[in-house]
């Protein structure tokens, strides 16, 4: 983790309308998640978006498309062979975008810590914005995470999107380390293939 | 005068009988017998036509011997007699060119009953007297039965044997026919009993006519009594065959017409009666021909089907339509020539036994004649402006104009029938998918030179609208003649 | 100089000089298509010449030509789009194994085709219609498909059919009338029931031509077996001879009152012979849509499309009243442009990639831009809508069959025009956009000369699309020409704007507001200032996350309108060419029994002579 | 440019930005209805400016290809095109309806759809183009009815000017054409189910079978222009369906007022009935609505 670079605002990622007031309103308003629901964890998303908890009413919606997704979360934990798809998934999102962790999994493993076929730690490999622990987290952390992320694209700190551009190399090369076979399973070298 | 017309039956009969005598010094002389005859034959028709056109297209007789009519023979001779003397030479020419070499084993014999038959037809469309007609009509016959029984095979001797029997049924219905009216009329002259031929009492008229219909029906192919016809056609020599599609019919449509026309003076119920079997013969043969495989017996019930066509033009008794009759016998006998001859030169090139299936893309080894036949198939199908159209233009309005649309509907629905078949002919020779015979290709003139032609009168007919402006007319002038009894009558008889 | 005998003159030194150079590419084409200009612009710059008979040729007074301003519009379009496809068939017929007589046989269709457009007699025009026919049929056999000949025996025969019903006609006319010029035709003269035998006779002999439903067997097949150049031409040009006939036939020889004497219905205001016509048309234009939705060549799509399209024209002539003539008049132009277009685009698809079903092409729009350009501007005139020309005919048409009252006809037009759009989007979609083909990277674009002649077109559409008032100022005098008595309204159109008594449509206005709304959108939509806009591979779609290689086949694109096929299936597999085929199998075994009357046996052809003779006598003596 | 057609240009530019603000509104407002069907709260009313401010602010745009960034300009291009033809009232309000009648606004329409269609096709996605399929199959579904209703009006009116079907259907609510002409008016209530793409009738955007159907690869900027011109669609295609049924409206309020209410019928049909298959999609509109077409355009004729 040391030699990874802090993300700097400057040169081709600066912008002055992504953070400018009424844009970082609207971003933070309106999150449509893709819900990769790769592990146990998904099943707290649908009490968290029925009647009960409703996570419509904080601008929150489902979106069938990373295209028009802007938050990924990662329910669980993560098989060598979702990584593929997370990563997939990850890059066709549009900027600027943000990963929730999901669960302990997502952390250090969890109760999947000793598994062979396992993701331990998710951000080696994809940059996480905000982790919500817990084996399930309740809607309520839930509910509370996505709150945490909205002050964040509030405060300007939610940069994994830039973080994961510019430390690129750092974060591919995590990827194929796990992924033996990188180019032969077709996944792209470059961003935005 | 023109007394050497005599020499267009004459000289055949000589040569006829001569080719045994030549074949004596020399095996290989008799066949160039037959091209000299119809060379010269040819060759005298045209001097007739001259001499015709010299003295105002007024038809004229030779008398033999130098009887007058209605005693003794005469011979009739207009432009309907020259137009079909030149097309029996012509295409009788075509023919002898055609067969050097091509009849297996071909004796002397053959050649003698060969120039027999041309010179029966060329007696039955220049005579003027019945019986003298019913002479010719058995020369034709018992020629024509030899020659199909020439190859000696089971077909041809089946072929034969039914020709003979229902042939000798046509001569007995003849001769029957002209017996009552020579009893009648006490005259064998065709102007003489026409001149007479209201005095004989109605029922006796009535039978010689049914009589002579029926036994000449038999010899002009028409229905129900042309059973003989696909089976003679399939099995006889090639050659034969064209003679018999080409000629001997359309001689024999002539006496037909010339005895109901002339002789019997028929009115509009015979006609009628004429056409209904016209009619019937066309569908038949033309629904027949469209399962055929063998190609011979496909083209003999095309013949069948033409002739129905031709016989319904001239019942229609009109100038136009017999006109057009006699324009669609010149075409018929082109158009078949070229079928006949170019299908059986491409038969024997693939040594194939006569099936369709046979000629399968033939076209690529075989282009001129399979362009040939492909041509002749367009304009006998009648696509404007070759000359089939015209013919069928001229047929159609005149059937038209005399009352019957259904028939002229159903004429077309025959050419459509007709177009099924010989177009998928075309689409089989002109396949290039797979070719299943390989055989070397040497063109053989003299069997392409007829084709050739042929192909090239077509063309007269088809593209030079002066020749056809000046034929129409030839054509409205002989078909006078055919249906013009009075003129028939003033000019034999000279009153 | 007689004009007429000039532009004779000048296809037939075409025609020769295609005989005479058949082995030099070079020299026959460029006399093809020097003949072929100059006779086009021959014809342009006498256009407006329409008066006075020009007798050109006389055989016993039989032939008469007219070189008038409706018959130099279709002689411009048959000149025009043979020009077109000519040029397009320089590459596209290539090497190719018919190449040599192909060019004959094309400028024999040709000569047939102008000669039976300035034939004012019956027996020319008949001998142009078969010469016509024979040449379109004998250029079909120069494609390389293999099923050619089925389909163009089917073509000929079917043809044959329809031009006998003609002659046949022709021959109840020449009877009554003693001839065949068709100013001498006399509606008097005929009863009402021989009247009716007319009009059935002569349309059944056009209908065929013009494939219109149940008339249209042939046409899938002989359309998509031509060498497709041909196909251009054919369908272009050569389609619109049967509604040529019509007009030239229906309001220009026999006209409105005999049509009406046939009987009149008050309350359409239209009789019942247009009606049918109408109804034919309206059968077509939406059954020949459903086939080409369901079809899943791009050649069957565009002859059952071409089917359809048909049937509008003659909607329009079946209503019979100058809006009808005018929207008829003016598809001609506006089919004969996008047809040319797309089937010369389909040419050259095929000739790049050999490929000639929906599911084995896509992706082409990189590789073949111009092509794309044409097909899209294309497409939005086939399926009518507004800022390009064909929209104009579709409103002509609808106000045309409003005005007479015909709406239950207007909603199943509308719905076939809708249904137009459905296969013209297949039509785009399945060949340039969406996944291309792994063989078809390096792709080239198509041909020179098959661009020039695809984009010719377009540029056509496109400025009819503006200024159609251009084009209804001469269909306008067409129909003053062709003797129609009835109705003399003529569409007003002022500047640019048409109006009748139902509605009004203002082209340029409209046109350009569309374009104005263009350039304003463009503008808003690059106001942010830094947008970046990537552009990405083929395979970085969505895709569930799974990854996928060249090699999926990604495109979807066989049976695309599965779900209309699924839900009309029981209605679908009744059609009239399973009937036809059905029919002729009848007829064939009925043939094989007919042919068993000759049995072979010699004693049953006696007994046939007996039994002849007893009729005989029995006829003769009773 | 005189004052009249100056005023003529602010009008129109005001009704379009205002179908815009329209469209958005009665979009949330529908939201938070079905939310509240649902027992939720659903999302504030200014959601959907969030979402188009937000989706316009993304800072990555993809592309595959040429007609895939046109397309959203052509689409907007197609939809105000419709809209300036559509009349929202007297006067300046009847737009520039003048330059073209009922079946123009008709053939218009399909403009946008087009372009909409040809940008899904240049994307590449196999769900986008099943999503247009499924679109334009029910669009030649739904046609069949609406067409009848229309010409149906056609035929009662002696024109397709809009201006005179409303002007007809002065004096009270008897006089509007759905309820004077019921038979008209059921066949075009039903086809409208179908051109509102709700509920039974979303196939072509089913999120869970096609991802979100014809809009899968559209993100950012260009679902933003979407979003916008869906939004003037639906406004487009409701004043155009109150105008010929509903009497029209002599001001904008009672117009707006209109829509409104015309739009929650097919919201509360969607939120009653699920998803229906394709298939039956098209045959529904083929069969019901269409017999009571042909009912209603019978009795419009005889």
């Amino acid at each position: 983790m040391d030699d990874l670079k802090r993300p700097t605002l400057d040169s081709d990622f600066t912008c002055d309308m992504a953070f400018n007031k009424i844009t970082k309103w609207a971003q933070k308003n309106s999150l449509w998640l893709l819900a990769y629901g790769t592990g146990c964890g998904a099943i707290e998303l649908s009490p968290t978006m029925t009647s009960r908890y409703d996570w419509s009413r904080l601008g929150i919606r489902g979106s069938a498309t990373p295209r028009q997704a802007d938050l990924l979360l990662i329910t669980g934990y993560l098989s060598t062979k979702t990584l593929k798809r997370v990563i997939r998934s990850y890059e066709q999102m549009q900027d600027p975008k943000y990963v929730i962790g999901f669960g302990s999994c997502t952390i250090n493993g969890g109760m999947y810590y000793d598994s062979y076929n396992t993701i331990k730690q998710l951000d080696l490999y994809i940059p996480v914005d905000v982790y919500i622990n817990g084996c399930m987290p309740r809607p309520e952390a839930v509910l509370s995470g996505l709150a945490y992320l909205k002050d964040k694209i509030g405060d300007k700190k939610a940069d994994g999107w830039i973080k994961y551009k510019q430390n690129f190399e750092w974060y591919r090369e995590n990827q194929k380390k796990i992924l033996k076979s990188f180019n032969g399973d077709n996944m792209p070298d470059k961003y935005n293939w | 005068m023109v007394d050497y017309a005599i020499l267009l039956i004459a000289l055949p009969l000589f040569a006829a009988f001569l080719i045994p005598l030549v074949a004596m010094v020399n095996k290989n002389w008799p066949k160039y017998i037959p091209i000299l005859v119809t060379a010269f034959n040819s060759v005298l028709s045209i001097n007739l036509l001259l001499y015709l056109n010299a003295h105002n297209g007024t038809p004229f007789i030779v008398k033999i011997g130098g009887f007058i009519p209605p005693f003794g023979i005469n011979l009739f001779i207009g432009y309907l007699a020259i137009i079909l003397l030149m097309l029996i030479s012509f295409v009788g020419l075509m023919i002898s060119l055609y067969t050097i070499n091509t009849v297996k084993d071909a004796e002397s014999r053959y050649y003698m009953l060969f120039i027999l038959l041309l010179m029966g037809v060329t007696g039955l469309v220049i005579t003027g007297d019945l019986f003298n007609m019913f002479v010719f009509l058995e020369i034709t016959s018992i020629s024509a039965y030899s020659l199909t029984a020439y190859k000696r095979d089971g077909l041809s001797l089946e072929a034969s044997m039914k020709y003979i029997l229902i042939g000798s049924l046509a001569s007995v219905f003849v001769l029957i026919g002209i017996g009552v009216i020579y009893y009648s009329t006490h005259t064998l002259n065709i102007a003489d009993i026409s001149n007479h031929i209201n005095t004989v009492p109605k029922y006796i008229k009535m039978f010689s006519l049914s009589m002579l219909l029926i036994g000449l029906a038999i010899e002009a192919e028409l229905f129900p009594v042309n059973g003989w016809v696909p089976d003679v056609y399939q099995a006889s020599p090639t050659p034969v065959t064209t003679i018999f599609s080409s000629i001997v019919v359309k001689a024999t449509i002539y006496v037909f017409f010339r005895v109901l026309f002339t002789v019997f003076r028929a009115d509009l119920t015979v006609m009628n009666f004429v056409m209904g079997l016209g009619v019937i013969t066309l569908l038949i043969g033309e629904i027949s021909a469209l399962k055929q495989v063998n190609i011979k017996r496909m083209l003999a019930y095309s013949s069948i089907g033409q002739v129905g066509l031709i016989v319904i033009a001239i019942s229609s008794y009109s100038s136009m339509g017999v006109a057009g009759g006699i324009y669609q016998m010149i075409n018929h006998a082109i158009f078949k020539g070229i079928l006949f001859l170019g299908t059986a030169y491409m038969i024997t090139s693939v040594s194939g036994t006569g099936k369709i299936s046979d000629l399968k893309g033939i076209a690529q080894k075989m282009p001129i004649s399979s362009f040939i036949v492909s041509f002749s198939i367009i304009a006998l199908l009648g696509v404007p402006p070759l000359t089939g159209f015209w013919a069928k233009m001229m047929i159609l309005s005149s059937v038209m104009s005399s009352g019957h649309q259904i028939i002229v509907a159903l004429i077309l629905f025959a050419t459509v029938v007709e177009a099924v078949y010989y177009l998928k002919f075309i689409a089989v020779i002109y396949d290039s998918s797979e070719i299943t015979n390989s055989f070397k290709s040497t063109i053989k003139f003299n069997k392409i030179v007829p084709i050739v032609l042929f192909a090239l009168t077509i063309i007269l007919f088809s593209v030079v609208p002066q020749f056809l402006v000046k034929f129409q007319d030839v054509l409205l002038k002989a078909a006078n003649e055919l249906t013009n009894v009075s003129s028939y009558i003033s000019i034999v008889l000279g009153s | 100089m007689n004009v007429l005998r000039t532009i004779a003159l000048i296809l037939s030194l075409g025609f020769l000089s295609s005989i005479l150079f058949y082995k030099i590419r070079e020299l026959r084409n460029l006399s093809i298509i020097a003949s072929l200009s100059v006779a086009l612009g021959f014809v342009i710059k006498f256009f407006g010449i329409y008066t006075g008979i020009k007798r050109a040729f006389s055989y016993k007074d039989l032939f008469y030509f007219k070189f008038d301003a409706f018959s130099n519009f279709f002689v411009v379009l048959i000149l025009g789009v043979g020009l077109l496809a000519i040029l397009a068939s320089w590459n596209y017929m290539k090497e190719k194994k018919g190449e040599t007589f192909f060019y004959v046989f094309f400028m024999l269709t040709i000569l047939g085709m102008v000669g039976l457009v300035y034939s004012r007699d019956m027996l020319s025009f008949f001998i142009g219609w078969e010469v016509m026919t024979m040449g379109s049929f004998l250029v079909i056999l120069q494609s390389n498909e293999k099923d050619r000949f089925k389909f163009a025996l089917r073509y000929f025969i079917i043809s044959l059919i329809g031009a006998y019903s003609l002659l046949w006609s022709m021959f109840i006319i020449y009877n009554k009338v003693h001839s065949f010029k068709f100013s001498a035709f006399n509606s008097s003269v005929f009863t009402k029931g021989e009247l009716t035998t007319l009009l059935i006779t002569i349309s059944i002999g056009f209908l065929i031509k013009a494939a219109i439903m149940p008339f249209h067997t042939w046409a899938s097949g002989a359309y998509s077996r031509s060498p497709l150049t041909f196909t251009a031409f054919f369908s272009g040009a050569m389609s619109k001879m049967g509604i040529y006939g019509l007009f030239i036939f229906l309001y220009g020889s026999i006209g409105l009152s005999a049509i009406y004497k046939t009987g009149y219905n008050e309350f359409f205001q239209t009789s019942y012979f247009q009606y049918t016509l109408v109804w034919l048309g309206v059968i077509t234009a939406f059954l020949g849509t459903l086939r080409a939705i369901l079809s899943e060549d791009i050649r069957v799509m565009l002859a059952y499309s071409s089917v359809g399209q048909l049937g509008y024209m003659l909607i329009g002539i079946g209503l019979g009243s100058t809006l009808g003539l005018t929207a008829t008049l003016f598809h001609v132009v506006t089919h004969g442009l996008f047809k040319t277009s797309l089937f010369i685009v389909v040419a050259a698809i095929i000739h790049r990639t050999g490929k000639t079903k929906f599911h084995e092409l896509g992706g082409l729009i990189n590789n073949m831009p111009i092509a794309f350009i044409a097909t899209l501007i294309s497409i939005i005139t086939l399926a009518g809508i507004p800022p390009l020309g064909g929209f104009a005919t579709k409103w002509l048409l609808y106000e045309a069959m409003i005005e007479k009252r015909m709406f239950f006809a207007t909603a199943i037009t509308m719905l076939a025009s809708i249904g137009a759009f459905l296969y013209a989007y297949r039509l785009i979609q399945n060949l340039f956009l969406g996944q291309r083909k792994l063989e078809h990277d390096d792709v080239k674009p198509a041909p020179l000369t098959m661009q020039i002649a695809m984009l010719i077109p377009a540029l056509g559409m496109v400025f009819l699309g503006f200024f159609p008032n251009l084009l209804i100022k001469y269909t306008n005098l067409f129909i003053e020409l062709i003797n129609i008595d009835f109705f003399k309204l003529g569409v007003k159109v002022t500047d640019t704007a048409f109006t009748n008594s139902y509605g009004y449509w203002n082209a340029f206005y409209l046109g350009s507001a569309v374009v104005i709304i263009f350039i304003v959108s463009t503008i808003y939509y690059n106001l942010q200032r830094r947008a970046k806009i990537y552009k990405i591979g083929q395979l970085d779609i969505y895709t569930a996350g799974e990854y996928v290689t060249r090699e999926t086949p990604l495109n979807y694109s066989f049976n695309f309108y599965g779900f209309i096929f699924d839900s009309l299936k029981p209605a679908i597999k009744y059609s009239v060419t399973n009937f036809i085929t059905r029919i002729s199998k009848e007829f064939i075994a009925l043939s094989d029994f007919v042919r068993r009357i000759y049995t072979g046996n010699g004693q049953h052809y006696a007994i046939f002579t007996m039994i002849f003779t007893i009729i005989t006598l029995i006829y003769f003596l009773s | 440019m005189s004052t009249d057609s100056m005023y003529r240009l602010l009008v129109t530019i005001a009704v379009i930005l205002g179908s815009i603000i329209y469209g958005f509104f009665i979009n949330s407002l529908a939201r938070r209805i079905t939310a509240r069907v649902q027992n939720r709260m659903g999302p504030p009313l200014k959601q959907p400016f969030i979402d188009v401010i937000k989706l316009y602010s993304k800072r990555t745009f993809v592309t595959h290809g040429i007609m895939q960034t046109l397309g959203p300009i052509l689409m907007l291009t197609g939809i105000i095109s419709t809209l300036i033809l559509i009349p929202y009232g007297k006067g300046y309000l009847t737009l520039y309806s003048s330059n073209g009648d009922l079946i123009t606004i008709l053939y218009i329409m399909t403009f946008g759809q087009l372009a909409m269609a040809l940008a899904v096709g240049q994307a590449g996605n196999p769900y986008g183009t099943i999503g247009v399929a499924r679109g334009l199959t029910r669009m030649f579904g739904y046609e069949l009815p609406l067409i009848l209703a229309l010409i149906s009006l056609i035929a009662l009116n002696h024109s397709a000017d809009v201006n005179v079907i409303i002007a007809n259907q002065h004096g009270g609510i008897a006089n509007w054409n759905a309820f004077r002409h019921p038979f008209v008016g059921i066949t075009a209530l039903l086809a409208m189910l179908g051109m509102m793409s709700y509920q039974p009738f979303d196939n072509a955007s089913a999120p869970a079978e096609v991802a979100s159907g014809p809009i899968t690869e559209f993100g950012g900027k260009f679902m933003a222009i979407m979003m916008t011109t869906n939004a003037m669609f639906v406004v487009a295609k409701l004043a155009l369906l109150v105008d010929l049924f509903f009497g029209g409206a002599s001001n904008i309020f009672i117009l707006a007022l209109k829509i409104f209410l015309l739009y929650l019928y097919p919201l509360f049909v969607g939120l009653v009935f699920p998803r229906f298959a394709m298939e039956d999609t098209f045959l529904f509109f083929w069969k019901w609505p269409t017999l009571i077409g042909f009912i209603g355009l019978a009795i419009a004729i005889f």
